[in-house]
């Protein structure tokens, strides 16, 4: 009987639902310490290539261009576990709040 | 004029079309008023808050690949979907949308209604049968258990109103009706509370949704039908629940009967009819919503221990009633 | 065919393939269904059955063992059919392929080794609105494609 | 052909079926609705776990031990933690226990309430699933906050614990248990209430308190049995043997004693969640650790959602494992669980029991392939 109390009460209650994607963007509250896509501060890498040696999934490759060593990694890979930005001895990597990453094709999803 | 007129009334109102459209429309108000009560909007971005969306699912199906399993008995498994929808197409005919008959009326249509109903288990039988899959198979001996179990309460209640209005003809029922009071108003009452127990195991809704539960047999009987099969599947079980609901609000709640101007009666009995259908939708979506599945012995069980009972005492109180 | 498409679009029916998941992506496709992101709203259902099934939403590494049975599953499946595949783990491996230094032995490296898949959506696991989504991507591919 | 041979035939579940999440084949024998054996193959989720965590290193190691199983990932990689930690002879940080067992009890009262969700909807209760889901979404989001991610959490490290709590984590991680609480004993009045939900779970998947000790059950599932064992009160790890709390027990030993068993578990987690935000002491996070671990073995035990959760590690002092080895609570439940799905004289079990009997013990398939059997043709 409880059940049925309660479901009347739902009806009148307003909708839990998040309206995401359509008109609810600004709803949907992402934690400041959340991780999602990660970005890299290429003024502050050294090019050490630590994370690449710590990343369990090997999703970061080292590429070397005008400025010297740096690493890209493969959202495709990535297990979003935070071990890149705890190693890295200089702070360049963060993660962002950005989680839409899904995509029609597999080599699209690469962070630069 | 008088074949316009009839075919007119045979194809689009109140024949085919419109059960078709209001099939459609019940399943959205289903769906939507179930997801209300959990909280949820439902569907919502097909078409105005989403009354599309049966309609898409229909086409979808429609245009998809049709299987046939390759050690089903193809003939049975093939037209079972057919004659589905074709028995509950024929025999919505009997309902009385925009008077006191429907398209077709004649002396013993109530026994044709539950002549069908019956029908309609078996052909759920029969199209698990021939799938020749362990799922399906256990879902179509659920079938037959579950008609054992509500197929005589279903009966002795629709009895009941038969005794008090002292007729086996659905036009003769809603007059009785329409000159007498309601039939839910009087020792019908009972009889009523068993009918709705009684379509929901028919209708195969929670918690009589046995022989499709899906968490233990998959999807029951329909686990190997596709494409088009399952469209006319998911209609024919539409407009079952289209017919019930009509049915509910034919015997027990006065048919499309009310009160209307004369010049307005064309316009006024449709709504009603709509209203009164609706009304017993949303009773029979509340019940979904609020119960969990029993099991088949427990099904039976409590089909034979109460409700038979119970409808035989209802039986026999509208007896007593009718002589005094 | 227009209708045909924008049927397509508006119900793509899922079911939901777990080839080996940690459960972790299998609770967040599960949570889309739950009222907080109510995925009924784009008329999805989560089917059980993949005759029912339209779209193949896979998660989790896929062993050898769970081969045969993913295949044989999307092969029962009616066309026009769709895959997703959800969790990093699922697209490439994730940490369990070929970590550079050993791979691990019984798990395949991506699904679209086996099946064509049509959307990936990567997280580990991915947040219910990724999953949403990564829905959402695939019905505008259904809809401008096919 | 006899007459019995025919009426039994194989009702294969899995390993695709919408009642089990996870690919594992149940093959039933049935006799019309009759469970009579059951035939268990939990080998579609081997992905070689063990043998790859021999070839990373310890910081790797640690997010593959996480992806063990994805619900209760905190345990296992408090597991691993603890196994590093113990071989350095180190301990960590006060407050970092105190955060450990934050973040396990959260996790519990989420998977619980999962666990909940995956019953009521086993049942055919999709209603009171959709509402216990929409709660649990309180505790999902105080781990975000908390941890950075809704599952797969990353929180503890080698050594300590990743991050910090800060006040405004802690005022709203004790508003969610206010709500929590209420909740949750909503939910205990509805299913000591509600008919249809005490119908389909009362005497179902029987198993007697010697029953459950000889055939080695954990966890909630031996609990329900009327035995108190608890690894976090038997044998107290991180910051358990400071706080409080009761071990939950019911004699009920069937699905409905295992509801109620977990539903006040939760509660006990919730007040053990208010105790640790209350007496958290200061101090720094993590103790840092060498990366290479002397030579030694090194065996924990961790009271894990779903029951004890034993982590063995062998190190041959370099920085990667020499042997890694985990048994968790659903291995130890399997035995139990063919027990429970077996008619045997007026025990009874239909086909419509078997999701409800599985699910009672909480299976976590992806936590137990260890083994695969491979056919030769």
């Amino acid at each position: 009987m409880s059940i049925f109390l309660e479901a009347c009460r739902s009806l009148l209650k307003p909708k839990a639902t998040l309206r995401y994607p359509l008109g609810g963007k600004d709803l949907l509250q992402i934690p400041d310490g959340y991780r999602g896509k990660m970005a890299l501060k290429r003024e502050a890498c050294i090019g050490c290539t630590i994370c690449e040696k710590d990343c369990p999934s090997s999703a970061i490759t080292i590429i070397t261009d005008q400025k010297g060593k740096r690493p890209v990694f493969y959202l495709d890979r990535c297990m979003f576990c935070g071990q890149c930005k705890e190693s890295c001895p200089t702070k360049a990597i963060s993660f962002t709040k950005d989680f839409e990453n899904a995509s029609y094709d597999r080599k699209t999803m690469e962070v630069r | 004029m008088d074949v316009i007129s009839s075919t007119f009334q045979l194809f689009i109102f109140p024949g085919f079309l419109f059960f078709i459209l209001l099939s459609f429309l019940f399943e959205w108000v289903d769906r939507k008023l179930y997801a209300a009560m959990q909280r949820r909007i439902g569907p919502l971005y097909t078409g105005p808050l989403g009354l599309l969306q049966p309609i898409a699912d229909f086409i979808k199906l429609i245009k998809k690949e049709d299987l046939t399993p390759k050690y089903s008995d193809k003939k049975i498994f093939n037209s079972v979907p057919l004659l589905m929808c074709a028995l509950m197409l024929t025999v919505m005919l009997i309902l009385p949308v925009a008077g006191e008959s429907g398209v077709i009326s004649f002396t013993g249509d109530v026994i044709f209604a539950i002549a069908a109903m019956t029908l309609f288990c078996i052909l759920i039988f029969l199209a698990g049968f021939s799938s020749m899959s362990p799922y399906p198979l256990l879902g179509a001996e659920r079938a037959v258990l579950l008609l054992l179990g509500f197929e005589i309460p279903l009966m002795l209640s629709i009895a009941g109103c038969c005794i008090a209005s002292g007729s086996i003809e659905v036009s003769a029922i809603v007059s009785w009706q329409a000159s007498h009071g309601w039939n839910i108003f009087g020792p019908q009452l009972l009889g009523f509370a068993i009918f709705l127990v009684a379509i929901q195991a028919e209708l195969e809704r929670i918690p009589f949704d046995i022989p499709d539960a899906e968490q233990e047999i998959v999807a029951g009987w329909m686990t190997e039908y596709s494409g088009r099969k399952l469209a006319l599947i998911r209609m024919a079980r539409n407009l079952e629940l289209v017919f019930m609901s009509a049915l509910a609000a034919t015997l027990y709640l006065g048919g499309p009967m009310g009160l209307a101007p004369h010049w307005a009666e064309g316009i006024a009995f449709p709504v009603y009819f709509l209203l009164k259908t609706v009304a017993i939708l949303l009773i029979l979506t509340i019940i979904r919503g609020i119960f969990a599945r029993v099991r088949i012995d427990q099904m039976v069980a409590f089909a034979w221990r109460y409700l038979i009972p119970l409808s035989f005492l209802q039986v026999a109180l509208t007896l007593i009633w009718r002589l005094i | 065919m227009g209708v045909q498409r924008w049927a397509m679009g508006r119900s793509p029916w899922v079911l939901h393939f777990n080839t080996g998941s940690c459960n972790g992506c299998d609770i967040e496709v599960v949570a889309t269904l739950t009222p907080r992101y109510d995925i009924e709203r784009f008329g999805i259902f989560l089917k059980g059955s993949p005759r029912h099934a339209d779209v193949l939403m896979v998660t989790g590494p896929i062993t050898r063992q769970v081969k045969d049975r993913l295949i044989r599953v999307y092969e029962q499946m009616a066309e026009p059919k769709f895959v997703v595949a959800v969790g990093s783990c699922c697209i490439s491996g994730g940490v369990f392929s070929n970590c550079g230094k050993g791979a691990c032995y019984n798990v395949y490296a991506g699904l679209d080794s086996l099946l064509p898949v049509d959307a990936y959506v990567p997280g580990c696991p991915p947040k219910p609105e990724a999953i949403i989504d990564g829905i959402t991507k695939l019905v505008k591919k259904i809809k401008e494609e096919k | 052909m006899s007459s019995s041979y025919e009426r039994i035939f194989n009702l294969p579940l899995g390993p695709q079926h919408p009642a089990l999440k996870e690919p594992v084949l149940l093959d039933l024998k049935v006799e019309g609705e009759h469970v009579v054996d059951v035939a268990l193959d939990v080998s579609y989720n081997h992905r070689g776990m063990e043998k790859a965590a021999e070839y990373r290193t310890y910081v790797q190691d640690l997010y593959l031990i996480e992806r063990i199983c994805g619900i209760c990932n905190i345990a296992h990689t408090l597991s691993f933690c603890q196994c590093v930690e113990g071989l350095h002879g180190k301990e960590i940080p006060e407050r970092a226990k105190y955060l450990r067992v934050i973040a396990e009890e959260l996790e519990r009262i989420q998977s619980h309430l999962l666990w909940l969700g995956v019953a009521a909807h086993e049942i055919g209760f999709d209603t009171f699933f959709m509402y216990i889901w929409l709660d649990r979404e309180i505790s999902l989001d105080l781990m975000e906050e908390f941890a950075g991610n809704r599952i797969t959490t990353s929180y503890n490290a080698i050594g300590g614990v990743k991050r910090d709590m800060t006040p405004e984590v802690a005022n709203k991680m004790k508003k969610g248990m206010d709500k929590l609480e209420e909740r949750v004993k909503f939910y205990k009045k509805v299913v000591l209430s509600e008919r249809t939900v005490m119908k389909r779970t009362m005497g179902i998947g029987i198993l007697r308190r010697d029953a459950a000790i000889q055939l080695n059950a954990v966890g909630p599932t031996l609990r329900a049995s009327g035995v108190d064992m608890d690894a976090r009160a038997d044998d107290p790890y991180a910051a358990h043997s400071l706080v409080p709390f009761k071990v939950v027990t019911d004699d009920g030993c069937d699905a409905f004693s295992r509801i109620i068993v977990r539903l006040d578990e939760t509660l006990e987690s919730i007040n053990m969640i208010r105790y640790c935000i209350e007496k958290l002491p200061p101090g720094p996070l993590l103790q840092r650790l060498p990366r290479r671990v002397p030579a030694g073995d090194f065996l924990t035990r961790v009271e894990a959602p779903r029951g004890e959760l034993v982590h063995f590690l062998r190190a041959d002092g370099s920085d990667k494992p020499y042997r890694y080895k985990v048994k968790t609570p659903t291995f130890s439940n399997l035995a139990p669980l063919r027990e429970m799905l077996r008619s045997k004289g007026k025990y009874v079990v239909n086909v419509a029991d078997v999701p409800v009997i599985l699910a009672s013990i909480d299976p976590c398939f992806s936590c137990t392939s260890r083994n695969e059997v491979v056919k030769s043709s």
